[in-house]
């Protein structure tokens, strides 16, 4: 029973990530029409805003110490950090709340991100095939990927948690559980929350204002509502830009559970497409609820009572999901008839 | 070569078949037949031929191992301090190249898949006429490159390549590994984990699902089940799953009070960072301190995993803090290169360069053959990891290994690993028949 | 016993009667015309002649084999060829191609891996489209890219696309639909050209002055329903009619 | 329309010959050593085979590298059980790849679009995770399917081949795979490989098939299938077993290209099967120019080249190129493209895509017919040959 409460947790967990960047994927697909392959690298850039932000704060004073060398023949270095310098211990505070602090750095620069791309890419592909617009971004993300390796190698980088955060909660006390049987770090309950309230804005965002309004029309029918004499054009770069920030935070707080490189965005690329459509192509609630599904599955799969039946089944879950419910469902879990069919 | 005249005959036929437009190899030049092995250098300089991975999760160990290449290369051509030269037991290099022949290379990368591996190796033997083949970052890459190495008629000196395959059942006349394997890991932790674990634990395995995974979680299972320990299970992760949680909470209740993650790159730094989390570090199973244990320990890849690696430990080849007289020799004359202390994957590749350059002149010809043969059974000093022996059965290096475990207090970032045993040769070596290795006769390929 | 035997046909959306106990029969050799206003089921009908709509009951008999439960392609073989509202053609094919294709489709069936012969050897195919496209007046734009054409152009090559087929019963859905007064006309002289040649024809219009000018008999749908059917001159006085469009306008 | 057939009769004796000529073409670009020129031919016939189902259907698959993969353990099994004779491998490569093709194809091609293209990417995916793990009894995981001494080899030894100590080499009747003959040809070095001519002779066969293919009614209904799916219905056409066909026609070729692969080196290793070898032979297409004859296989040598040649640059080469500059210039000038080359040579071929792609949209052949119209547009201006008129039908 705690296995099996464990195993839902690790899907939730998952499945935020999943849904966090398969709903900026969707949003873009809805409302631009665009096949976007750089949404990863986006995901990717969001983890970096966190390494940027305590490399930055961790910029150290450097002082060297000539009566000491190091093993290899140079003067030891003797480093603090220049904000604990300045600020003492509100300097370390800073130093441990890294991670979520970042989430300040992540929100302008993936807006800024998402409208440049937009506006200096992707808007000149929106009539173009759809392979046309794989190949572009697909060679963006390369090229976005290999300036972050440039920058920061190709290792993955720590990211550790704030320090009062870094522990696991026996959450199962709470539920009647034997102590010590459902430990969950905390860290991870913090993600699930994150991915909640992220999830619950953008649907808000859509849902109840007027320029969320105006985004769900063009979505249905772009051509009528640009009748309508509305600039369409501009509330889509805007979305676009959404879409960017919402994957830079999905990245940014997952840092301290994968340590970031540059190559994460490819890794999970494959990942958030399948969730798109099994989630229906442009259906946001289908991108969450598929995010959740298969997040929740692969961590079942993964069982070792499911395992010593079915070898191999937790590698290929994710794909046999996928063709199952496309060959039920043709349009995906939500999705709506007519898109991305031609 | 018995089949040699039907070559010959079918060789003349096919080539007729051929057909117009090319001409029929009889209006060739003889020399193109005089060339009696692959590569044969005949200017005043010898190529050799660098296959790292330049690109792919292995990048930053690729780039090491360049560094250490270009290293082994100044000191070979006399240049810079001399770096282990000075410590190596064999004294034959001069410092004027390689018999006499000025050291140049060629680099390619492997991107840490088989297919690219072999592409770049053949570039490199084909077109840039390297006359050795040497890096490397992974097993599968290791041995397909070793195979190809003995298609074309050229010695390879392995890279990071830690999976028993290499030198056992995988192995080639061709190839030779200075790197240790995970037979020689299990070997040498298991007496370090009995004085600091005890005999009486229960451990749970998460291993990478596929060959060196395989290997590495064998080898443990024998060592730690010969001292006492029980296996509570063995559970397969995909490479690269990135999140392993689903993985890991299962251990929290299957009362195992030691966790091993057979795990390497990048799935080690996600693996080890998400058992941290999950408190295993700090959990008490059994009245007992739960462990966890990294059999195959990288210090690039340790410092991705940060203050994680605490306390854990786990086998390495070579570390840049030991205190003999070549690696002293070695970090000082790399770190005075480059401003930071070489990996253990810069180490290896260093030593391959040098054995293969010194073997390359005790033979005094760079044939393949013959540069095998002066490397088979050869015993030298100096060059890191004390008395070591290249064993002729397998073509393996047998030294001692180190135990290493994550610092409590690391004074840089390069300091992330601590040195707390070192096993000595005679307890990690291990039989000609334990791993099956029937390497064939050398090709001298042409 | 006509060509086209419609019996008791019923299909429902959802809650909507979307066709109601329809009765239809075309005689072979004749322009039938189905009329009616906006949402009366006209287009809800064809689609339940050509396989792409099944009825919820009632049969739909061509030629002594139903067609319900077959697919478009099937019921395309049987010999029913459809012209639709708004052209459907091979945009990025040349016009010459987009008659070929369906010469090959009578000639070879549904489906022929036929990789190895080359359409430059096709003469037979070839003389026959290219006949079919002076036929209708387009053997100078043979070698244009279809979507480069005109919309009256697109639709002409459509009814070549129908006609080299050699089809039993022409299914046309307005074909006149968004033109102009002249391509009306011209449209029109030709599907009079095609009925004299005596294929069977069903139209759906809108223009009266078409259908009057076309039709040898005429069923009027309202709400899913027939509520006429005749002559052309029977039809123009009846006051059910009048009444079904809009309150009686004079036709 | 003879005109047509003519130019396509040129056009095949032209990519012949280069074909055939490559070694000496291509040795003065340092990409005349066998093992490029071997991935040139291979590639170009899996991009071929791509663009039969791609350009001409439109539909987008992104798992043909599963059948890549399978075409490669069917040929090591193959030289492993049977014989080091190519021909049995790569019949049996290619009849695998199609039979694979077949059950993949029945299933995904249910569906359309993006759909179609994920469903395809599950299967490659699936099987490339099965091959890497689970099914390492068929195909040895991590390091790959190889050759072993003590391989049965029932067929050689029926016929009293026999291979000696060494590991055997796989061989027609006779003339090893990689059997290389060396010829200075003013001042370069000529290598003409046997395992290279076998894969041209190969290239030569299957761009003949495609031109056919192109040209047939065949090919012209799969042009349909891509125009308007509708129309092919309500003409009585059946589009399923039209794609179908396509697929496994492509999936043909892409066991050949996967035998081949094993012909000339025999190993083969599950990351052939992953996702991103998918994406290349995608990414190769579209960079050649989708739907076009020749696009293919220069996209293929394009991709294939750059990562050869590029990522063998290094920094000390380049500075020794630049030597010339006085240090100032060059050590920046060098450190910037030092991140295109070398290490760097992913982010040329990232920025390469998004040029071709921004500024070509029909690819490399687009390119070429923009300069060979400003050719004929000047040679035309100059009054001497009026631009000919497009030919009318066909």
């Amino acid at each position: 029973m705690d296995v099996i409460l464990l195993q839902l947790l690790n899907g939730l967990d998952k499945g935020g990530a999943y849904a966090l960047i398969a709903l900026g994927l969707t949003l873009i697909f809805g409302t631009l029409g665009v096949v976007n392959f750089a949404h990863g690298a986006l995901f990717m850039l969001g983890a970096f805003c966190a390494v940027s932000l305590s490399a930055f704060m961790g910029l150290e004073k450097v002082t060297i110490d000539e009566t000491q060398m190091t093993a290899w023949g140079t003067p030891l270095e003797v480093r603090t950090p220049y904000i604990v310098d300045w600020f003492g211990s509100a300097g370390e505070f800073m130093l441990d709340f890294s991670v979520p602090l970042s989430i300040l750095l992540a929100i302008p620069v993936m807006l800024l991100v998402g409208l440049i791309m937009e506006r200096g890419l992707i808007k000149h592909f929106y009539k173009r095939a759809h392979a046309d617009q794989i190949l572009v971004t697909f060679g963006l993300a390369i090229v976005l990927q290999e300036l972050v390796k440039a920058q920061f190698g190709a290792n993955p980088l720590p990211q550790p948690a704030p320090e009062t955060l870094s522990g696991a909660a026996d959450i199962g006390m709470a539920l009647g559980f034997d102590p010590h049987t459902v430990v969950y770090p905390y860290w991870r309950l913090v993600y699930f929350a994150f991915a909640a309230v992220v999830i619950a804005a953008v649907f808000a965002f859509l849902q109840f204002t007027t320029f969320g309004m105006v985004v769900r029309a063009g979505m249905a029918d772009r051509e009528t509502v640009g009748l309508l004499g509305i600039d369409i054009d501009r509330r889509f770069t805007i979305v676009f830009g959404i879409a960017a920030v919402v994957a830079g935070l999905a990245g940014v707080m997952y840092t301290p559970i994968l340590p970031p490189d540059y190559h994460m965005g490819m890794d999970f690329l494959v990942l958030s497409f399948v969730v798109v459509v099994v989630g229906g192509m442009g259906s946001l609630g289908g991108a969450v609820l598929a995010g959740f599904l298969l997040g929740i599955l692969q961590s079942f799969a993964s069982m070792n009572e499911i395992k010593s039946i079915l070898p191999g089944i937790d590698q290929i879950i994710i794909y046999l999901v996928a063709i199952v419910i496309l060959l039920l469902r043709p349009r995906g879990l939500l999705g709506r008839k007519g898109v991305m069919e031609t | 070569m018995s089949t040699f005249s039907i070559n010959r005959r079918g060789l003349l036929k096919g080539s007729a078949a051929l057909g117009a437009g090319i001409a029929a190899p009889t209006i060739f030049p003889s020399y193109a037949w005089a060339a009696s092995y692959t590569n044969e250098p005949t200017g005043s300089s010898v190529t050799l031929g660098f296959n790292v991975p330049q690109t792919g999760a292995y990048a930053d160990e690729g780039a090491d191992e360049l560094r250490a290449y270009q290293l082994a290369v100044k000191h070979l051509n006399g240049e810079g301090d001399g770096g282990m030269l000075s410590t190596f037991s064999s004294k034959v290099l001069k410092g004027n190249g390689i018999l006499g022949k000025k050291v140049e290379y060629v680099t390619g990368d492997t991107q840490t898949k088989s297919d690219a591996a072999r592409a770049s190796a053949k570039r490199m033997i084909q077109k840039d006429g390297a006359i050795m083949i040497t890096g490397g970052s992974s097993s599968g890459v290791a041995i397909a490159v070793q195979g190809l190495c003995q298609e074309e008629g050229v010695i390879f000196m392995a890279g990071l390549t830690h999976s028993n395959d290499t030198t056992g059942k995988d192995c080639r006349a061709n190839g030779f590994r200075h790197f240790f394997n995970t037979e020689m890991s299990g070997a040498a932790l298991a007496p370090v984990l009995k004085n600091a674990y005890g005999t009486d634990r229960i451990a749970y395995h998460l291993t990478a699902d596929y060959t060196w995974g395989w290997s590495q979680e064998g080898s443990i299972k024998k060592y730690t089940e010969q001292l006492g320990w029980q296996t509570a299970a063995a559970v397969r992760t995909p490479l690269g799953a990135g999140d392993f949680s689903q993985y890991l909470t299962p251990v929290l209740n299957s009362g195992a009070d030691v966790l091993v993650l057979n795990h390497y790159g990048k799935d080690m730094v996600n693996s080890l960072t998400q058992a941290v989390q999950f408190g295993m570090r700090d959990k008490q199973v059994n009245g007992k301190d739960f462990a966890i244990v990294v059999p195959l320990y990288s210090r690039l890849m340790a410092q991705g995993a940060g203050e994680n690696v605490k306390g854990i430990f786990g086998s390495t080849n070579w570390h840049w803090s030991l205190q003999d007289e070549g690696s002293k020799a070695f970090v000082k004359s790399f770190g005075q290169e480059y401003g930071f202390p070489p990996s253990q994957a810069a180490h290896t590749t260093y030593c391959q360069a040098i054995l293969y350059a010194d073997a390359v002149e005790r033979a005094g010809s760079f044939r393949p053959s013959a540069v095998g043969a002066a490397l088979e059974d050869f015993e030298f000093d100096g060059l890191g990891n004390g008395p070591t022996l290249y064993r002729g059965f397998d073509h393996q290096c047998f030294k001692d290994v180190l135990v290493v475990k994550g610092k409590e207090n690391p004074t840089s970032k390069f300091d992330v690993l601590e040195v707390v045993e070192v096993t000595p040769r005679a307890q990690v070596e291990y039989g000609t028949d334990l791993l099956g290795c029937n390497k064939g006769p050398f090709n001298d390929g042409a | 016993m006509g060509i086209l035997e419609v019996q008791n046909v019923n299909k429902r959306f959802g809650g909507l009667k979307a066709l109601h106990e329809v009765n239809l029969t075309v005689e072979e050799g004749t322009v039938h015309a189905i009329i009616g206003p906006n949402g009366a089921g006209k287009s809800t009908l064809l689609n339940c002649f050509v396989g792409r709509l099944k009825p919820d009951t009632g049969s739909v008999v061509f030629n002594g084999t139903s067609l319900l439960g077959l697919k478009p392609h099937e019921i395309n073989q049987a010999g029913v060829s459809r012209v639709f509202q708004t052209p459907e053609i091979f945009g990025n094919l040349s016009c010459f191609e987009n008659v070929m294709i369906p010469a090959f489709a009578r000639r070879d069936g549904s489906f022929t891996l036929n990789a190895v012969s080359r359409l430059s050897g096709e003469r037979s195919i070839q003389e026959k489209a290219m006949h079919m496209l002076e036929d209708l007046n387009m053997g100078d734009k043979a070698g244009v890219q279809a979507d480069q054409l005109s919309r009256g152009d697109k639709r002409r090559l459509e009814l070549a696309m129908c006609l080299v087929q050699e089809p039993k019963l022409l299914l046309l859905d307005e074909p006149t639909a968004g033109m102009s007064r002249g391509d009306t006309n011209t449209t029109v002289e030709l599907l009079r050209t095609i009925a004299s040649r005596g294929i069977t024809m069903v139209v759906i219009e809108h223009d009266m002055h078409v259908v009057f000018s076309l039709a040898q008999k005429i069923t009027v749908l309202a709400q899913g329903t027939p509520i006429a059917e005749g002559l052309p001159q029977d039809i123009k006085g009846d006051p059910r009619v009048q009444e079904a469009y809009l309150g009686g306008a004079h036709l | 329309m003879t005109t047509s057939t003519k130019t396509d009769t040129l056009l095949l004796w032209v990519f012949a010959l280069a074909t055939l000529f490559g070694p000496i073409i291509l040795a003065p670009f340092g990409a005349g050593y066998p093992d490029l020129l071997q991935k040139f031919a291979i590639f170009g016939i899996f991009a071929i085979g791509f663009n039969l189902l791609f350009g001409l259907t439109g539909y987008l698959s992104f798992g043909h590298a599963a059948f890549l993969g399978v075409g490669s353990y069917t040929a090591v099994w193959s030289f492993k059980l049977l014989s080091m004779n190519p021909i049995p491998a790569i019949i049996l490569a290619t009849l695998l790849g199609g039979l694979f093709a077949l059950v993949i194809g029945f299933i995904t091609l249910r569906r359309a679009g993006i759909y179609f293209s994920i469903l395809t990417l599950a299967f490659a995916q699936m099987s490339y995770n099965l091959a890497y793990s689970v099914l390492t009894p068929i195909t040895n995981g991590e390091t790959g399917l190889q050759l072993d001494q003590a391989d049965p080899r029932l067929l050689d030894t029926a016929f009293g081949i026999e291979y000696g100590a060494a590991l055997p080499v796989s061989s027609l009747f006779g003339l090893d795979m990689n059997q290389t003959w060396t010829w200075d040809f003013m001042g370069w070095e000529i290598q003409l490989n046997a395992g290279f001519y076998v894969c041209a002779v190969v290239l030569i066969l299957c761009f003949w098939i495609a031109m056919r293919i192109f040209r047939s009614p065949f090919g012209m209904m799969l042009k349909a299938v891509k125009s308007n799916q509708n129309r092919m219905n309500y003409t009585g056409l059946n589009t399923r077993p039209y794609t179908l066909a396509a697929f496994v026609i492509s999936g043909c070729y892409a066991g050949l290209a996967g035998g081949l692969m094993a012909v000339t080196d025999p190993l083969a290793g599950a990351e052939r099967m992953q996702w991103t070898a998918s994406g290349e032979v995608v990414l190769m297409t579209i960079l050649g120019g989708t739907g076009t004859l020749l696009g293919p296989v220069l996209g293929a040598g394009a991709i294939k080249y750059m990562e050869q040649i590029f990522s063998a640059f290094n920094k000390p080469e380049l500075l020794d190129f630049f030597s010339f500059l006085p240090t100032a210039i060059a050590e920046p000038l060098v450190s910037v493209l030092a991140l295109f080359v070398g290490e760097g040579w992913h982010l040329t071929l990232g920025v390469m895509f998004m040029l071709i792609v921004i500024f070509l949209p029909g690819g490399l052949m687009e390119g070429f017919n923009r300069i060979l119209g400003l050719f004929n547009r000047r040679r035309g201006a100059a009054g001497k040959h009026p631009a000919k008129t497009p030919a009318a039908a066909e």
